[in-house]
């Protein structure tokens, strides 16, 4: 059972959705703890596959689906391997998504009473696709996956309100030609390899000469299609809204995971397929895509300043967090792309735990804009906790990961000479301090007693800590949220803490994955 | 929208461009030799998939063995679509049904020429769907062609006799639970194989379970299975699509 | 000639992916998207089934039945047993694998036909939604309404 | 001779796919989607992609069809491009 | 140099950490809270005072937490530069205890355990940055102090204070994500993986001058605290905080943590070898002299007394970084110095200004007409500290700044000796007509100070404590003295 591993991750959420199917309509009570058990096995066999991919002296797992193997060294069947960057991914997305159920049972209550079974069958399908595409080694398989994620997304983000509807809409152009020009890309390989396996499309391609048009031409599909649907900088349009307007669990699944899921199909593009002497040094777009990304980590800085609301501005943060991963990935050197790897779990991370303290503030003060925060730390001070915590990694503080994989990525850019990337990443860096920061402090102060005023008496004071204030909204609208929603979000919180202690350990895992980078530069 | 068209102008022509320049690099068309065509994975499939799994129609035998993940996925596309179809549509207001129920009066009376051939067609329809299931292995057709067929039977009724008429042949928690049944086929016997000690999707090792059958006709047989499989869900699915878009989820009247 | 024959094809699909994507960004009505979606879609999957072809002497993808069970009857192949799968392959006939088209491209192409109905049917009833809530279909108008509501 | 053939359907599935945008009817522009569908299908067949053109036929010019009319009967007909 | 391998100093930073906890679980009654705060305060300087022997005898403490990045472990070092300001800040965090419960209490001020609570944790983020043992440690608690300070800088919680709090930490983290994450990346990347302060310095080859140049201006200017003009304006934008904390943190902690950083920047990170031979700190010598002077005639134009002191630490604050930009031995042992007399100097002055407004609530210089004559000891504090940040005789402050002006002098820079001489007279000029207004002059029309009596004794012993060490540290400077001499003789 040991080395079924890596398919449990992929089966559980599955046939917890089938289980839902059948049961789900007539005991719509039984969708929230199948859910709950399909997530927490897929999170354990996820977990399970990661300390197999670490006993394993290669550093990979292959997994062979239909028993077919390898003959004259071509895999004639669908294979999964898992390497530390999938492995890590599978955790990341695994327990995101497990902690996820947990937090959003209260709200998919309240947002979709009538479509709970709905809800959970596509919920569990979207994290099956996610995950299939994190652990699949087959690219026409990714796309299949790639597809229900997409389908389950639209479907997930347009069950929400009006607004969401039209947003789903244009989630839905924007995503079939994503992923259409994904497929064609992979019709290109296809066509000049004659495999579909990755591995094996690498090995191939490199008897093809460097300057083969048909090949460029797929990997710029390939980029296209995966940039669209990572909603970098000019191909963002359809994100803010369709995650802005989204139900919460759904915003909270989809924010951190969705964007991270198309980086990481770039990385494995880029390092597995296309192979970075192909992409860095034969292509030589290095320069021109981390302009790009310069561009859009400056333009969604700026966005994100001049929205008012709160998960418009969160969306457009994401899509300058994009501009860092691809950045990252794009300086051609080791540093870069193990702070793009490692931003990828850390921003996942942060962007779910602000998603998660969004949906608490949202659906406690039922005011979608940056003025809920007002006095909030002293009514809902765990929240806050959790929220101070996820905007200090944001904004890039020590000792949170978002510190480490701001510096990661710095030190590529500066060992790359990419300076005006160097000072995007700054200057982003400083926007979401304002940003937060005037969250931070409209949440203190706000409503609070000035210096001067009456009241001075010392218990006093601590009842007002404490409790509400007895002259804002009633207590029972603002009393902190069921521990069903503050718990995930305090172990994101706790997690952002602890990915950034222990950094090193985790980039010693991505190390190997990025290994044949540091071989490409000791050539130079 | 003028810009719009003007920014869609512009992509296009870059894109079609890039596309176009690539063209010139690929092999002739038609080219048994091209790398893609003479590939050691193609000339596999086409040279041992009749010993491997007895199954001349080499595009099932690649569907439903060799990537049968990637076709139980497409399975669940179609389920996931089904579903999302109803998420999105969902239940409609009283007030909305109303509404609907006065537009969709003007269907009440149906055209009797329509019901009758309905009638005459729909087993010939169901008939021939369940020899394309089952001659999957020999000619074209499968799984899902043969389920598509079967729903589009019941779109037929729908058609012609109005939607309630099909709903009380197949309601939609029924075809929800065929869907789901359908699925569960298609990973069942994958989980089936795991279980008897082979990694999912590996029937072969199904001859244990099937009498009279090596590891060979095992697999031949595991294909039948899962083709049904699809061929449930994508009956179930198709239908499902059809009656919430022709009613926008209500489920009443019909086009 | 024979120039046009080799490329016809790759460049009907480059013309017909390219109206599709125009229509999917530039047209106004969102069914009119869904429509140009579907020719796009087709466009890509008539590119893969051009991936395949074998000239026009390659035959279906479907083998005879002398090909697969060789000349030996039905039963004997049947009780051949698993040991025996291998010696009853020397009994089959040669194929030659530029006779028969790749299938590989097919398979694929089926996945992606049902991935783009199913694509196409939930953007129908996310359509039908919309046309619900702002009852146009026409960007512009729900735009405007946007505009108008939201402030 | 299959190729004139080819050719031939080729050219006829560009102007009817400008055609289907172009219309502005819905209805029709459905319809004439279901022609492209066949059309694809005919030339798919007889590539030899008889699978692949089968389902076409089911679901392209089929169901594909069907549930783009329905959804034209439940929205609006009429379009303004 | 010996090296001795101790949890010592992790313990010093940790003390006042720790204290939060009794603070926080002691938060209704405030006379054990208050208890918790000084005996951290005492176990913290005890702490200190234990290293002091070794250090003295030439021992360098040592506590590696863990490898954080490759080749950058967090980790403490403690060595006589360290050791001296650890030893000025854990001395006054005492003192400013006593003086901030009679304050406090005084005014009966809201939220006081939240006050004590960030107040030890700032102390702790300050003891970290002295005994940082590399510029990635450094920067880690650089940025806990500028956070930890934040709420005590909002302390009131109007609108005056979260305009002033806003300013600060936009200046403070803003500088340092801006310029010294950048400027400490580039230093990694360039030395090959290692920012420890023993560790760098090697730079010739590596940079040049214009690399040089940039790099120790991201630094300088990164470092905000130190204030170097034009990124000065959040000090006195602070001074809406409770005096308390304007003293300790905005005369001692925060402020010194900038200039000891800029001093580590000089001293270990770029070396004062490397600098002199490509020749761009003087660039840096003309920003400070400049916020010297401007600063002080910006002073002499200031009514509210707490924000002609905090253009006062502007200017003081350059002196230091003047001083270690000169890179002449005496001068950068003077700027050394210049941190516990400065100290000493500048936390008795803001003492008496809280005390001066605790006793009679006023702010302004022009409502303390005679006001010496009802309160003689404040004023008198008020004047030996003067005293000693002028740079009189008798005062330590003399001492200091006798050193740089002797490092100007060898180093042949004589416009910025100018600058040492022309800026202290200025600082005379500001300082001496309140203290004589204060004794001497008549009170404004209808003002009467015969209730005004001196501010509780919580308040009033604290800052004759610190003017009396200020006097003494003129007769007795050995313990700092022989602590710069300790690095400036291991530099070279």
């Amino acid at each position: 059972m040991v080395e079924q591993f890596p398919i449990l991750i992929e089966l559980c959420p599955l046939f917890g959705a089938i289980l839902i199917a059948i049961l789900g309509f007539r005991m719509p009570k039984l969708c929230y703890p199948i859910t709950v058990l399909a997530m927490a096995l897929s999170c354990a066999a996820a977990i399970g596959t990661f300390m197999m991919m670490l006993a394993s002296p290669s550093g990979t797992v292959i997994y062979d689906l239909s028993g077919w193997g390898r003959v004259n060294d071509t895999a004639i069947s669908i294979e999964y391997r898992v390497d530390a960057l999938s492995a890590l991914m599978l955790v990341l997305i695994s327990s995101v998504a497990f902690l996820n159920v947990i937090y959003s049972k209260v709200r998919v209550a309240q947002e979709t009473p009538s479509k709970i079974p709905h809800f959970y069958i596509l919920y569990l399908l979207l994290v099956a696709g996610l995950e299939g595409i994190t652990i699949t080694n087959d690219a026409f398989n990714l796309y299949v996956l790639v597809e229900i994620s997409s389908l389950t997304g639209y479907a997930l983000i347009a069950i929400g309100s009006k607004r969401a509807v039209i947003s789903s809409f244009n989630y839905v152009i924007m995503g079939t030609i994503g992923a259409s020009f994904f497929l064609l890309g992979v019709g290109y390989l296809y066509i000049k390899t004659g495999t579909l396996n990755m591995s094996d499309i690498r090995s191939i391609m490199e008897a093809i000469p460097d300057d083969s048009k048909a090949i460029k031409v797929g990997f710029m599909l390939i980029m296209i299609g995966v940039w669209v649907k990572m909603a970098f900088f000019p191909l963002h349009g359809w994100l803010p809204n369709a995650y802005a307007y989204a139900p919460t669990a759904t915003g909270a699944l989809m924010a951190p995971l969705v964007t991270k899921v198309m980086i990481y199909i770039m990385i494995r593009m880029m390092l597995s397929v296309f192979g970075p002497e192909y992409v860095y040094e034969t292509l030589g777009w290095t320069d021109v895509v981390v302009t790009l990304s310069t561009i859009a980590i400056v333009a969604g800085s700026f966005f994100a300043l001049s929205r008012s609301d709160l998960r418009k501005m969160l969306t457009y943060i994401i899509v300058a967090e994009v501009g860092y991963m691809v950045g990252g990935a794009w300086l051609a050197n080791s540093q870069g792309m193990t702070g793009a790897i490692y931003h990828l779990l850390s921003d996942a991370l942060m962007t779910f735990c602000l998603f998660m303290v969004v949906g608490i503030v949202v659906s406690r003060t039922g005011d979608p804009k940056l003025t809920a925060f007002q006095g909030l730390y002293r009514k809902m001070p765990i929240t806050m906790v959790g929220f101070t915590i996820a905007a200090l990694s944001m904004i890039g503080l020590p000792p949170t990961c978002g510190f480490f994989s701001k510096w990661y990525l710095l030190r590529g850019g500066i060992e790359a000479g990419q300076y005006h990337y160097v000072g995007a990443l700054l200057f982003s860096s400083l926007v979401n301090a304002v940003l937060f920061f005037r969250l931070i402090e409209m949440a203190y102060y706000h409503g609070a007693h000035a210096h001067g005023e009456p009241i001075r008496d010392e218990d006093h004071e601590q009842y007002r800590m404490h409790g509400a204030d007895p002259d804002s909204q009633p207590k029972e609208t603002l009393a902190n949220a069921p521990w069903s929603m503050l718990g995930p979000m305090l172990v994101v919180a706790i997690g952002l803490i602890a990915l950034g202690v222990f950094n090193s350990t985790v980039t010693e895992w991505i190390g190997q994955v990025v290994a044949n980078l540091n071989v490409l530069e000791g050539a130079n | 929208m003028a810009p719009m068209k003007i920014v869609a102008l512009i992509t296009v022509i870059i894109t079609g461009g890039l596309l176009l320049y690539a063209t010139g690099d690929f092999p002739a068309w038609g080219d048994p030799l091209s790398p893609a065509n003479n590939s050691a994975l193609s000339r596999h499939y086409i040279e041992q998939s009749r010993v491997e799994t007895a199954v001349p129609n080499l595009v099932t035998a690649v569907l439903a063995d060799y990537r049968g993940y990637d076709t139980m996925f497409e399975t669940v596309v179609v389920f996931v679509a089904g579903l999302a179809i109803l998420a999105v549509l969902g239940q409609g207001t009283s007030r909305e049904r109303a509404a609907i129920q006065r537009s969709a009066e003007r269907y009440q009376e149906r055209d009797m020429i329509n019901i009758m051939t309905a009638r005459l067609i729909v087993p010939v329809l169901q008939l021939f769907s369940l020899y394309v299931l089952a001659h999957g292995h020999y000619s074209p057709g499968g799984g899902f062609q043969g389920g598509v067929m079967f729903g589009a039977s019941f779109i037929l009724i729908a058609l012609a006799g109005g939607l309630p008429e099909a709903l009380s042949r197949l309601s939609i928690p029924g075809a929800l639970l065929l869907a789901g049944l359908g699925v569960l086929l298609y990973g069942g016997t994958g989980l089936v194989c795991m279980m008897l000690g082979q990694n999912f999707l590996d029937y072969h090792i199904l001859h244990r379970l099937l009498p009279a059958t090596d590891a060979v006709m095992a697999r031949y047989h595991a294909m039948l299975i899962v083709e049904i499989g699809v061929a449930f869900t994508v009956t179930a699915i198709m239908f499902i699509i059809y009656a919430a878009l022709s009613s926008r989820g209500r489920m009443t009247g019909g086009l | 000639m024979e120039f046009i024959v080799n490329n016809f094809n790759y460049w009907i699909y480059v013309i017909l992916m390219m109206i599709g994507l125009f229509a999917m960004i530039a047209k106004n009505n969102l069914i009119k998207k869904l429509v140009g979606m579907t020719i796009f879609q087709t466009a890509i999957i008539l590119f893969y089934v051009s991936i395949g072809v074998k000239g026009e002497g390659a035959t279906i993808p479907i083998l005879s039945y002398e090909q697969v069970h060789g000349t030996h009857h039905v039963e004997e192949a049947d009780h051949a047993g698993e040991d025996d799968s291998h010696h009853a392959q020397a009994d089959l006939p040669e194929i030659d694998a530029r006779t028969i088209t790749n299938p590989i491209p097919h398979v694929l192409m089926l996945t992606a036909i049902v991935v783009g109905v199913a694509t196409l049917g939930v953007a129908l009833a996310i359509s039908q939604r919309i046309f619900h809530f702002y009852g146009s279909l026409d960007e512009d108008v729900i735009l405007a309404k946007i505009q108008k509501g939201d402030g | 001779m299959i190729a004139v053939f080819d050719i031939c359907i080729l050219i006829f599935l560009v102007a009817i796919a400008i055609i289907a945008l172009s219309v502005k009817d819905l209805l029709a522009s459905a319809m004439i989607l279901g022609i492209y569908s066949f059309l694809m299908c005919l030339l798919w067949a007889e590539m030899g992609a008889v699978d692949v053109a089968f389902t076409e036929a089911a679901v392209g010019a089929g169901v594909s069809t069907v549930i783009m009319i329905a959804t034209v009967y439940q929205t609006s007909r009429k379009s303004s491009d | 140099m010996e090296i001795v391998t101790s949890i010592i100093p992790l313990l010093a930073c940790l003390a006042s950490l720790l204290a939060v906890i009794p603070i926080v679980v002691f938060r209704k009654s405030p006379n054990l809270r208050e208890a918790a705060t000084v005996v951290a305060g005492v176990a913290k300087l005890s702490l200190v005072l234990t290293m002091l022997p070794g250090i003295l005898s030439g021992k360098v403490y040592e506590f590696t937490f863990i490898e954080i990045i490759e080749g950058i472990p967090l980790q403490f070092r403690v060595d006589g530069l360290g050791m001296l300001f650890a030893l000025v800040a854990s001395s006054l965090w005492i003192l400013t205890s006593f003086y901030a419960v009679g304050y406090m209490r005084g005014l009966k001020e809201h939220a006081q355990t939240r006050f004590y609570s960030f107040f030890a944790i700032s102390l702790s983020a300050t003891l970290g940055v002295a005994f940082s043992a590399n510029l990635f440690t450094l920067y880690v608690f650089y940025e806990m102090l500028s956070l930890a300070t934040f709420p005590l800088v909002t302390h009131n919680q109007d609108k005056e204070a979260r305009s002033g709090g806003r300013t600060y930490l936009s200046y403070l983290l803003g500088t340092s994500v801006g310029f010294v994450l950048p400027a400490m990346i580039f230093c990694y990347v360039k030395s090959g993986s290692s920012l420890s302060f023993t560790e760098l310095h090697d730079w010739s080859g590596v940079l040049d001058p214009s690399a040089a140049l940039l790099l120790l201006l991201l630094f300088v200017f990164g470092f905000a605290k130190a204030g170097i003009m034009p990124f000065h304006s959040w000090l006195p934008n602070a001074m809406v905080a409770p005096t308390p904390v304007s003293a300790l943190l905005h005369a001692v902690a925060v402020v010194k943590v900038g200039v000891f950083s800029v001093i580590r920047v000089f001293t270990g990170v770029l070396g004062t070898d490397f600098l002199s031979t490509v020749d761009v700190a003087t660039v840096v010598s003309w920003a400070a002299g400049a916020t010297v002077i401007i600063s002080s005639l910006i002073a002499m134009t200031q009514d509210n007394l707490k924000r002609l002191l905090a253009f006062s630490t502007v200017g003081q604050l350059s002196y230091i970084t003047l001083g270690v930009s000169l890179l002449a031995t005496q001068a950068v042992q003077g700027s050394m110095l210049h941190i516990p007399m400065h100290a000493f100097g500048k936390i008795t002055l803001f003492f008496c200004a809280g005390a001066i407004y605790v006793a009679t609530g006023k702010k302004y210089i022009s409502q303390m007409r005679g006001l010496g004559r009802a309160m003689p000891w404040t004023f008198g504090a008020f004047a030996i500290a003067a005293m000693s940040v002028i740079g009189l005789p008798l005062t330590g402050g003399l001492l200091s700044k006798m050193y740089m002006i002797w490092g100007a002098a060898n180093a042949q820079q004589h416009a910025l000796l100018a600058v040492y001489l022309v800026s202290s007279v200025l600082n005379g000029v500001y300082f001496f007509p309140i203290v004589y207004r204060a004794f001497l002059g008549k009170p404004a029309d209808g003002e009467m100070h015969d209730r005004v009596k001196e501010a509780p004794l919580a308040c009033v012993i604290p800052l004759v404590i610190t003017a009396t060490v200020s006097v003494l540290l003129f007769f007795f400077p050995g313990v700092f003295f022989e602590l710069t001499t300790l690095m400036i003789s291991s530099k070279s």
